[in-house]
């Protein structure tokens, strides 16, 4: 492939243009090989494994319960999904019913977390265009998120909070009140984000109709959350594949409606961002009402030996369908770990969506993918 | 037409959006900064307002240690090392090293929940920069003492506050490294390890690991 | 400050052709060279994994560097301080030998987090990096999973101390060779 | 469309191409239903689940690589959008020479599936139109999913090892 596009380059007069693994724009460590004519893009190859830390196989030394910290480190945003995806996958394994407080203090913190990712996205997004300021407006924000799940669960970003059969703890004293006070002040922060950014015209202008990925295209990548929501398909596993206690909310799946309808250019996406953290806001305020009385953890056999066979457990997390595909051979390890990662089939879309982009235009499309380096790479 | 007022629509546009993203961010300036000043200019040192559950560098309680390794079987990745002995007496064990690599330390806590007195736990310490790796290693029992024995009934020995053991033991950030060796044994009154003497002995202990920390 | 400048420790790093008033002269001069390096560290904005969120939330409003007057930079040519902060992998480790070669004299680097002090919780890994300083010298190892921002900015600190005790013409002569107890990395040797 | 219902279409279909389906466990039911097809088979069935309305499963999620150490076996997880359902699809191979076609032309995202797998358990896929290591570096020796993957001493000169500071004193 590599040698095909060079002899390509030498016969055109196309130029290759590096652009990572060390670039900030590419959030984190992914390279593209960039064949340009001039400032139009031909296409962009993604090269990835520059953060392949082979947890995959680290899993199979590891009985089930030790995994859950490896976990965190797949998606370092938005740690929670991770646990929750890899719990559930053991859970189906073994066949345990989770106790309902556990159950809902899982969607309370997921949704603070998606919100926390959501943050960074499209912050992150904004500073790649070129605009700082909403960067550290997320990440002013993020902060008091992190001190809410600190205060839960003693770590700012790698949780190890959701375990096998329930969670680890319960909430401390006040901390309900506590998310509600930030619920309270981030609703009209939110008003303030979008006033400040998500109608900005320059914003707008770069983004919209820039790497239009149309729903076919979607679905064949297999992109999942925000990216295929944007690009029009109605689907979310919260809601379409129920899991944990998402069937007792009401909330909505955004789409992305830009100001013609549905594109899936980068604005859609980043447009779904902006209204899937209001959702979540909806969510938790739910789940706080409805917080049941109860236990925390289920009841667990001490050591965690699931009967041969397979499950996979996914969950919607802030990049999509976070996913593990966990195969038991009945002894206390398990004999395959396979995680499934929205940033995965994002980054492969690269090569096809960069087709005709301006080189600028690049940073756009990956930074409206919410790509990050570890789910990409595992 | 229609393109000459779509153009000034949009320069219109342009100039309303940024003047209101500028009003936004000028707002800013007349509201509270969240920046703590941190180290010294906050109202009270960090490390104080942390939660309780925080997970910071771990510590031992070595008084109320059973000496069970129910941790160093918990660490997915083998960071505690704890070491026994038989007693020269021939009678129970000794506790000879207690080690944690604290620069290999995930600081997932597995290892405190399966710590059954609670000896070993998390302290709001977060502050451990070292200029050599080898000094990241915190040796918690410097000579070898007798594991505490826990009897229903019998309250563990109260514990220091979090966070002092282990800022006692950690070596100054630019500190030459100087190979560990245990102690002597230092024989004491039969009986060694029940509540009162466990109680009593944290000051010899502490002493001596402290006196190793700083050499 | 003048007591501090006239310390035995800022005088001797001056003591270069015996001792005298020149000396001292020279003691003065590199300690105030040291000074504004000091309050100048420009750290590389170097993020891999976990410990570069970390790193941002660090660089951002609330435990503001910016008070330290250290700025992050894209670059490696602007930057004095090269901040490992995330796992780095046997694929990558080329590139930061290359991103460390790149960057000027004087440097420094600080291994932020388990994985770019030991491997961390990825040492049983068949593709991660041992440690970052089997590549590249490092300064400061700053344990964590990840460090919380203050941490970071506790080791920041310290390595501002470091650059205010040091006479930046003997840094830059000093061979810059990974600690010699922790194995030889092996880029270094093909330089 | 039930899962039994699932597996009878493909028999109908595909005859003995179809091998031995996963029976519903009454004590774990949320498990990952799965059945075995031929290798040989694999585009075939693959289209077939693909372009039938009564199954359209749109979305592959992923491709799971196992060293069964007699065999190596591919499940194709794959998601129906209209049906809400997820079902694998597995196919058995021959450890030692493992090659199996291409789907990449039902799901354009089995290209970087495959990618990964043949660098990880070097499994060959027919038909590729790019078949390079995707995570692992292209120097790399050996397919680390492997169970009997040993790992090298050191990679460029760099050792893969480090001292344990707690094995010395």
């Amino acid at each position: 492939m590599e040698n095909a596009l060079n002899k390509q380059a030498v016969s055109d007069d196309l130029m290759i243009l590096n652009m990572g693994p060390q670039h900030p724009s590419t959030h984190g460590v992914i390279r593209f090989v960039i064949t340009g004519d001039g400032e139009v893009m031909q296409r962009a190859v993604p090269h990835v494994g520059y953060l392949h830390r082979g947890i995959e196989k680290l899993a199979e030394g590891l009985p089930y319960p030790s995994f859950v910290p490896f976990t965190d480190r797949v998606d370092y945003l938005a740690a929670m999904f991770a646990n929750h995806g890899y719990a559930m996958a053991v859970e189906r394994l073994l066949g345990i019913e989770v106790p309902r407080r556990a159950e809902y203090l899982r969607v309370i913190v997921s949704e603070l977390n998606r919100i926390a990712s959501h943050l960074i996205g499209v912050g992150a997004m904004a500073m790649d265009i070129g605009a700082f300021t909403p960067f550290l407006h997320g990440i002013r924000e993020r902060e008091k998120l992190n001190d809410i799940i600190e205060e839960l669960c003693g770590a700012r970003l790698t949780y190890n909070y959701i375990r096998v059969g329930g969670v680890s703890f319960d909430f401390p004293q006040g901390l309900d009140a506590k998310i509600r006070a930030f619920l309270d002040t981030f609703e009209p922060l939110m008003e303030e984000f979008d006033r400040l950014i998500t109608v900005n015209e320059i914003l707008v202008k770069r983004c919209a109709n820039v790497a239009v990925i149309d729903a076919e295209t979607a679905k064949s990548y297999g992109l999942v959350g925000p990216n295929l929501r944007g690009s029009g398909v109605d689907w979310d596993l919260r809601r379409d594949l129920p899991y944990s206690a998402y069937p007792d909310f009401e909330f909505n799946v955004c789409l992305g409606r830009g100001f013609r309808g549905t594109l899936g250019d980068a604005y859609d996406r980043f447009i779904v961002r902006v209204q899937e953290m209001q959702e979540s806001v909806k969510i938790i305020r739910q789940a706080l009402d409805g917080l049941p009385e109860g236990e925390i953890k289920g009841k667990l056999p001490r050591k965690l030996k699931p009967a041969k066979g397979e499950a996979y457990g996914a969950v919607e997390s802030a990049r999509g369908e976070l996913g593990y595909h966990v195969i038991s051979d009945g002894t206390d390890k398990p004999y395959r770990v396979k995680i499934r990662a929205g940033s995965f089939n994002a980054t492969s879309i690269v090569e096809h969506a960069s087709r005709g982009l301006m080189i600028a235009d690049l940073v756009v499309l990956i930074a409206s993918l919410d790509v990050i380096a570890p789910e990409i790479d595992r | 037409m229609g393109s000459v007022s779509t153009y000034f629509e949009n320069v219109k546009n342009a100039a309303v959006t940024i003047f209101e993203g500028m009003a936004v961010t000028l707002s800013w300036m007349f509201r509270r900064p969240i920046t703590i000043q941190y180290p010294d200019r906050t109202p009270e040192p960090v490390k104080d307002t942390l939660p309780d559950r925080f997970r910071g560098i771990l510590e031992v309680h070595i008084p109320a240690c059973t000496a069970c390794s129910a941790c160093a079987r918990a660490c997915p990745i083998d960071v505690i090392l704890v070491e026994t002995q038989k007693h020269p007496s021939g009678k129970g064990r000794l506790l000879m090293r207690f080690d944690i690599d604290i620069s290999k330390c995930m600081y997932c806590g597995l290892c405190t929940e399966a710590c059954p007195t609670g000896c070993l736990r998390h302290t709001p310490v977060f502050e451990a920069t070292g200029r050599d790796i080898h000094n990241l290693v915190v040796h918690f029992v410097d000579g070898p003492v007798v594991p505490y024995k826990h009897k229903k009934g019998r309250p563990v020995p109260a514990s220091p506050p979090p966070g002092d053991i282990v800022q006692a033991l950690l070596k100054p950030w630019d500190a030459e490294y100087v190979a560990w060796s245990p102690g002597e044994f230092v024989e004491r009154d039969a009986g060694g390890g029940d509540g009162e003497k466990g109680a009593a002995s944290p000051g010899k202990v502490e002493g001596g690991a402290t006196g190793s920390g700083s050499g | 400050m003048v007591e501090e400048m006239n310390s035995p420790r800022v005088i001797e790093a001056g003591l270069e052709g015996g001792p005298g008033q020149g000396a001292v002269l020279w003691g003065k001069a590199s300690y105030l060279l040291n000074l504004s390096r000091k309050h100048s560290l420009w750290y590389l904005l170097f993020a891999t994994a976990c410990c570069g969120i970390e790193m941002m939330q660090t660089g951002g409003p609330r435990t503001d560097l910016d008070r330290f007057g250290m700025v992050f930079r894209a670059s490696p040519r602007q930057s004095d301080l090269m901040l490992v902060a995330g796992t780095i992998t046997y694929k990558m480790a080329d590139r930061v030998k290359l991103l460390y070669d790149q960057m000027a004299e004087p440097k420094y680097v600080i291994a932020m987090g388990s994985c770019a002090s030991c491997g961390g919780l990825f040492q049983k890994s068949y593709s991660v990096l041992k440690g970052v300083d089997l590549i590249v010298p490092v300064d400061l190892y700053l344990p964590g999973c990840p460090p919380r921002p203050e941490a970071l900015n506790d080791a920041m600190m310290k390595m501002q101390d470091i650059i205010l005790s040091e006479d930046w013409r003997r840094k830059m002569t000093e061979k810059t060779e990974p600690r010699p107890q922790m194995g030889r990395g092996g880029i270094l040797k093909r330089a | 469309m039930h899962f039994d219902e699932i597996v009878a279409r493909l028999r109908e279909r595909f005859g003995d191409l179809v091998g031995e389906a996963d029976e519903p466990d009454p004590a774990r039911p949320s498990l990952l239903p799965g059945v075995f097809v031929r290798a040989d088979s694999v585009t075939d069935v693959c289209r077939f689940l693909h372009d039938e309305p009564a199954m359209a499963f749109e979305h592959l999620s992923c491709i799971t690589g196992t060293d069964f150490k007699d065999s190596i076996h591919l499940a194709y997880v794959m998601t129906s959008y209209v049906h809400r359902q997820v079902i694998a699809l597995k196919v058995k191979l021959d450890r030692d020479d493992p090659s199996i076609r291409t789907v990449e032309e039902i799901w354009a995202t089995a290209n970087w599936n495959e990618r990964e797998i043949y660098d990880l358990l070097g499994v060959y896929f027919e038909g590729h139109s790019d078949l390079r290591r995707l995570l692992m570096p292209d120097d790399w020796v050996g397919h680390p999913l492997r169970k009997d993957y040993q790992e090298q001493p050191d990679y460029h000169e760099i050792p893969t090892t480090r001292e344990n500071p707690l094995g010395k004193y």
